[in-house]
């Protein structure tokens, strides 16, 4: 038996501003030295499947570059192996957002590359929540139960009842075969309720007629085209996970995902599995002689000589003297010069926050300042 | 059909020493595998040099405990190694006819290894060794080679005077040319020592190394046989002149300096350099939390640690915690050690995979500018809680 | 010093049907085993340049799919190494072909990763044009000269004094520098004619200051623009390249570059050093028991059954019993059943000819099977 | 901090042989560096079979003439055997503490390389040699070990009762449970020889190799010693049945034989198969040119070959070239050959980089169906114009 992974790039469910108007939200920067998709990508390690696409629908240069040959993930390979699927260019899309109709459709574009494969099962995953998860299990589940589909679900978030908007939530029967599926496209708080974590198995023939079967009758979605209209004609199960997740569609939500890495005891699910990226050959990071740094995630290549509280610090940031960063995000080789100011922001790729400039955002609202900008 | 390319220059790394002097630092590892700097190891230096020199085919000449070496070079990947031709490759000696054969000194190693060199059948050939802590671009120096078309060039560092007679030293002319070699001289007429990095032209190096295998006499060395052999025949050596940061950190006392001199403000050896970047096989850790209590001065400090306590002056290597109200000041900790709460670690180095007790305190905090005998901790030792351990003390077993 | 090497994958100056219709040029079937780029990427590989990036336009697929991570070229690296630069999605194109102006803006479109790269010469070459090129000796010259920019020009084709279409014509003074650049849209026999085979040497930060002036000064092809206009102000050397060509840019154009191939004397000198390409792993290609073969290069993995005469068969292509292939190029996993015959033709990858079939062209004007045809 | 992984099963294979029978044709390079069908070398079948089988941690050990199989191998790329962690790893001997030692039989050879496997930590240990030429998936074999509950699987093979005697002979139950193996015995009881295909749960293997060691009347074999001990110890040992192609192609004719099987009509040993494909290194050279005269006839020919004349029933190696009205017939040529205008070969094994003179004849061309004794010429032989060599010779130096 082999496998491979389907990964989404993008997600339609996202608003994320300034953050993702560049790049594909599996390329967006997070917990000081990865990408989103190096979760999702290391699942896949760690499940040791090694033959995974990457549906890359628009603005996938920053993606293509993080990825490189895939070596970092150990998948550069020929057999199987890390490739990045982009939309063909005869596609008759008018704006980018609509290059693919439904996450079928982007498959359906791809259904070529998805044939020559010689795995024989599939694993599908968004980009928009983050989890911890050895496939292994899900699979061997889903040959158990026989089914035809196999959907993760979960009943909570980090102990609490939000749903994210978006998420189909699901009912099932005592066999866990689901029985219905439900959409609601406003985040709520729901006790009881089962939804999806956007992961599902399925034998890779059956995928393929499927695509073949939605795209003549113009179903574009696998969701609410397929699973929720085709649940009783197919054997759909539900899958539980019950660990710890990270969802990331708003500024606050990235946010709030980000500062949850501060919890050692979170920060230790996160990472009790290796997380890989792309390595940067940065050396360690140095602390001055008058720095203060308090409940922070510093990567490396870092220079703390300033403050900073209750943010997560990026790959070959400078805090210089004097400099104070609060309850920020700081991405990679960003510079907060000498007595500056940074407090409830989000400050993008090779910002230069000049002397004695401030950027004061608000918890509810935080500031975001785009790659390159200068203050 | 061979499945190998010609290459200009090669280079073969030495780096069976078992850097004896280290002490239990070297227990389980060969001198080049001894970490360093926070998160590299003394070998990552001349893998860098190289690849930074555009040199992509190593012969990696091991001996002693090379497992852990063969381990940390794998495909060679981390230091852009892995090629398709060339590339990084691990040596070990091997059978040839009927008789197995050890590496009796440096040049017999070569020697047995002339069938990999010769695969590549290189213009030159750059010997290096795993043992000193620098940056250096040997492109230049084979510059140098080529236009003094000299068969051999030695690359020589100015010592002190009175350091001279620690070194094998070069007497030179205004040239540059070497007129006399002289192994440790009681009196020393020169103060450029060998940086034990030569440059041959490999067709010459090759009848030396055999002459030389055929000499019973022989104890089969670059400095003691094979140099002065060229240097009797006449041949045309040549020093050049390294002029940067340069450091065998061959002892106990040099590893810990080497690692302080990291941390000064004017930085003798500056690792950050994105032109000439140090490689080094990464853990793939999390990025270091510092947390509520911490206190952090002027230190180095890797991934995946977590620091709750006081670091000052130090360099912290990846995947270390130190808790509450634990003090680490003026030492180097190596990977995966734990310093427990209230714990005091001061002028020392504790190797990797260490526990040091809740309260337990290692080494002497002296006045400024006093440097008191460093102590170690060996890998993997327990240090129980409150235990005292005095300046200057290596511990080699739980406590 | 350190070098770059920048590949155009496309060529505006082709015509070559159904068989670039769906890939990039460089992307193209040649010599049996080779795609066009092999030709361009071993050159840079066998001058010691590990750092090329490869200008996509549209279709970029297959190319994509060919390159992957640049193992095969060595070029799977950390500094430098292979990388495929396509056109950002938020170029304002109507259709597909104009996406970049011309050769300098596409350069303009990926000025950012130009810069990352700390090289420091530039190598630019095209695919349209394939050549045998130590590239160090041109840097050589180029800076023994002191030239600003240097380019590769030749006093004859092979031997006949064909000029490309499109190629430009240059005058030189005694000491090589470039006075006059003429560029004729047709193709022509000139006697003593000196033409540019379309590759260019250049420091990096020149080329840079170049493209951002271009820009503002909307000149966007580099020789009608940039050499023809700037030669009085800039310093352009000629550096002859006196060695075999090959050129194509029509399906004759590209049938006669095949078939230059069968020439043992030719082929020796396309294939005097090592061209890398794609590694399929197939069997030694295997005749049967009634196959008569002659004058044709024959790929791995084919099983010749029938007759193959004067053509090239790529790998892993079957000509079954009875079956007889002439004056044709077959592409890559085709395969030609029992007793169907195929004269003065081009099978692109995947078509099938079933039994008996006839697919007989013309010299003059070959027919043309677009890829999984099945006749 | 570790930089290696858990592996489930890693595969140790034994590629020391000297492969003594092949006599000229290993006179340079040890057996598995043997050249085979065409593009192979014998060491491409074990290695395939791994990376097929998911097995992507081969610890590869050398001894005789490792130089070439190490070039061959290289990063392990052709055999997606460059792995950040695993892959192709040469293990020749190496020293421990003060005196090195070599492999003194299979066992010791095991024994030796213990740090390395445990390094990863495995459940199971494969272990393999590079002397046979078979496509087994040995997930299936290890299927049935985890199955059985087996201490250790054997895989075995049907072999005509009268041959058997040749070989390691497993004497088994109905459940394939082994109750009792006998190397080469006179009379025996089975006809199911052992491939020299071993899965071993490692902390039992390990345990046996350590005891094996301590034990100085032992031969440190696996067949002669660590099998027989285990078994005396009542462990769980089972034949696994393989049915597939399988031959040792250990003798000239043998050798010969095997690349004849890969032409016949119905092919026992099928290499064109896209979900088990064979992998090689690759010379990267163009694809053949057949000529204007030339006449092809049920043969394989590789890359880079040029043919102007005659090839019947013969398999030949890259960048061969064959000259006007040249005849090859029943033969295997290997790399970078020429065999100028009007000679003639047959049944003949023409090792890499020969030259056979124009008008030469080597070896007979009997009636069909009578296969004469086959024909040898060593690497890099130039036979001059006109030479006659009979069947069945050895030519090992220019005539």
């Amino acid at each position: 038996m082999s496998y491979m992974g389907l990964i989404y790039s993008y997600s339609d469910k996202e608003n994320l501003r300034e953050l993702t108007s560049a790049r594909a939200l599996a390329a967006l920067s997070i917990g000081g030295k990865y990408r989103i998709i190096d979760f999702v990508l290391s699942n896949f390690v760690n499940s040791g499947i090694f033959e995974v696409s990457v549906i890359a629908r628009t603005n996938y240069h920053s993606l293509i570059e993080h990825l490189g040959s895939g070596a970092e993930w150990d998948m550069s390979r020929k057999r199987g192996g890390l490739r990045v699927l982009t939309p063909f260019a005869n596609k008759e899309a008018t704006d980018s957002a609509h290059i693919y109709r439904g996450t079928i459709d982007a498959l359906s574009n791809h259904l070529h590359s998805i044939k020559k494969s010689m795995a024989d099962f599939v694993v599908l995953t968004g980009s928009r929540i983050l989890y911890t998860m050895d496939y292994r299990s899900m699979i061997r589940a889903h040959q158990d139960t026989d089914a035809d589909v196999t959907v993760a679900y979960t009943n909570h978030m980090n102990g609490t009842c939000r749903v994210p908007q978006g998420s189909p939530m699901i009912r099932m029967d005592e066999h866990k075969q689901i029985r219905e599926v439900e959409i609601v496209d406003e985040e709520q708080e729901e006790r009881e309720c089962s939804w999806c974590i956007g992961v599902c198995v399925i034998r890779k023939t059956l995928l393929e007629s499927l695509i073949a079967d939605a795209m003549s009758h113009q179903r574009y979605d696998l969701y609410t085209d397929i699973l929720q209209k085709l649940s009783p004609a197919l054997k759909v199960y539900g899958y539980e996970y019950s660990g710890h997740l990270l969802e990331i569609s708003t500024i606050s939500t990235y946010m709030e995902a980000n500062k949850a890495m501060l919890d050692p005891e979170f920060s230790a699910k996160v990472f009790q599995k290796t997380v890989y990226t792309k390595v940067k050959d940065s050396v360690p990071a140095r602390y001055g002689p008058e720095c203060y740094v308090e409940n922070s995630m510093i990567a490396d290549g870092c220079q703390i000589m300033g403050t900073v509280i209750n943010s997560v610090v990026s790959r070959g940031v400078h805090i210089d003297k004097g400099a104070i960063v609060k309850d920020s995000i700081i991405m990679q080789d960003t510079e907060i010069m000498d007595h500056a100011r940074v407090e409830h922001a989000i400050l993008d790729k090779d910002v230069i926050i000049r002397d004695g400039r401030e950027v004061i955002g608000h918890p509810s609202y935080p500031i975001v300042l785009p790659k390159m900008s200068i203050v | 059909m061979s499945f190998i390319k010609k290459k200009d220059m090669i280079a073969m790394l030495l780096a069976g020493g078992q850097g004896s002097r280290l002490g239990v630092l070297t227990k389980d590892v060969a001198k080049p595998a001894v970490p360093f700097g926070g998160k590299y190891r003394i070998i990552d230096f001349p893998l860098s040099n190289c690849i930074n020199s555009d040199i992509d085919t190593i012969g990696v000449l091991t001996q002693y405990q090379p497992m852990e070496l063969n381990a940390y070079i794998g495909n060679g990947q981390p230091w852009d190694l892995d090629r398709m031709y060339g590339g990084a490759r691990i040596l070990p000696p091997y059978v040839r006819g009927k008789e197995g054969e050890w590496y009796k000194g440096t040049a017999n190693a070569i020697y047995q290894n002339i069938p990999f060199i010769e695969q590549y059948s290189p213009n030159y050939v750059i010997i290096l060794s795993g043992d000193h802590v620098y940056k250096m671009n040997y492109r230049w120096m084979l510059d140098q080679h080529m236009k003094k078309d000299a068969d051999c060039t030695i690359a020589v560092i100015e010592v002190p005077m009175e350091e001279a007679s620690r070194f094998g030293v070069m007497n030179t002319n205004e040239n540059l040319r070497i007129t006399e070699f002289e192994e440790k001289p009681a009196i020393p007429k020169s103060n450029l020592a060998s940086m034990g990095v030569y440059i041959f032209n490999w067709p010459t190096l090759k009848e030396y190394l055999i002459r030389d295998e055929e000499d019973p006499e022989s104890s089969k060395d670059f400095g003691k046989n094979v140099i002065p052999a060229m240097l009797n025949d006449n041949k045309r050596l040549y020093a050049y002149k390294y002029l940067g940061y340069w450091k065998d950190v061959g002892t106990i006392e040099s590893l810990w300096e080497a690692n302080m001199d990291l941390l000064k403000e004017k930085v003798s050896l500056e690792l950050y350099d994105p032109r000439w970047k140090i490689y080094a096989r990464n853990g793939n850790l999390p990025p270091q939390y510092i947390g509520h209590q911490a206190r952090m001065r002027e230190s180095h400090v890797s991934e995946g640690c977590s620091i709750e306590g006081t670091v000052e002056n130090s360099i912290i290597f990846p995947n270390v915690t130190i808790k509450k109200g634990a003090v680490v000041r003026h030492s180097v900790v190596m990977s995966s050690t734990t310093v427990e709460e209230n714990a005091e670690v001061h002028y020392a180095i504790i190797a990797e995979g260490v526990t040091v007790g809740a309260k337990a305190e290692i080494g002497a905090n002296p006045e400024k500018d006093v440097i008191p005998a460093i102590s170690v901790v060996a890998d993997r030792v327990n240090i129980s809680c409150g235990t005292r351990i005095d300046a200057g003390t290596v511990v080699d077993r739980d406590l």
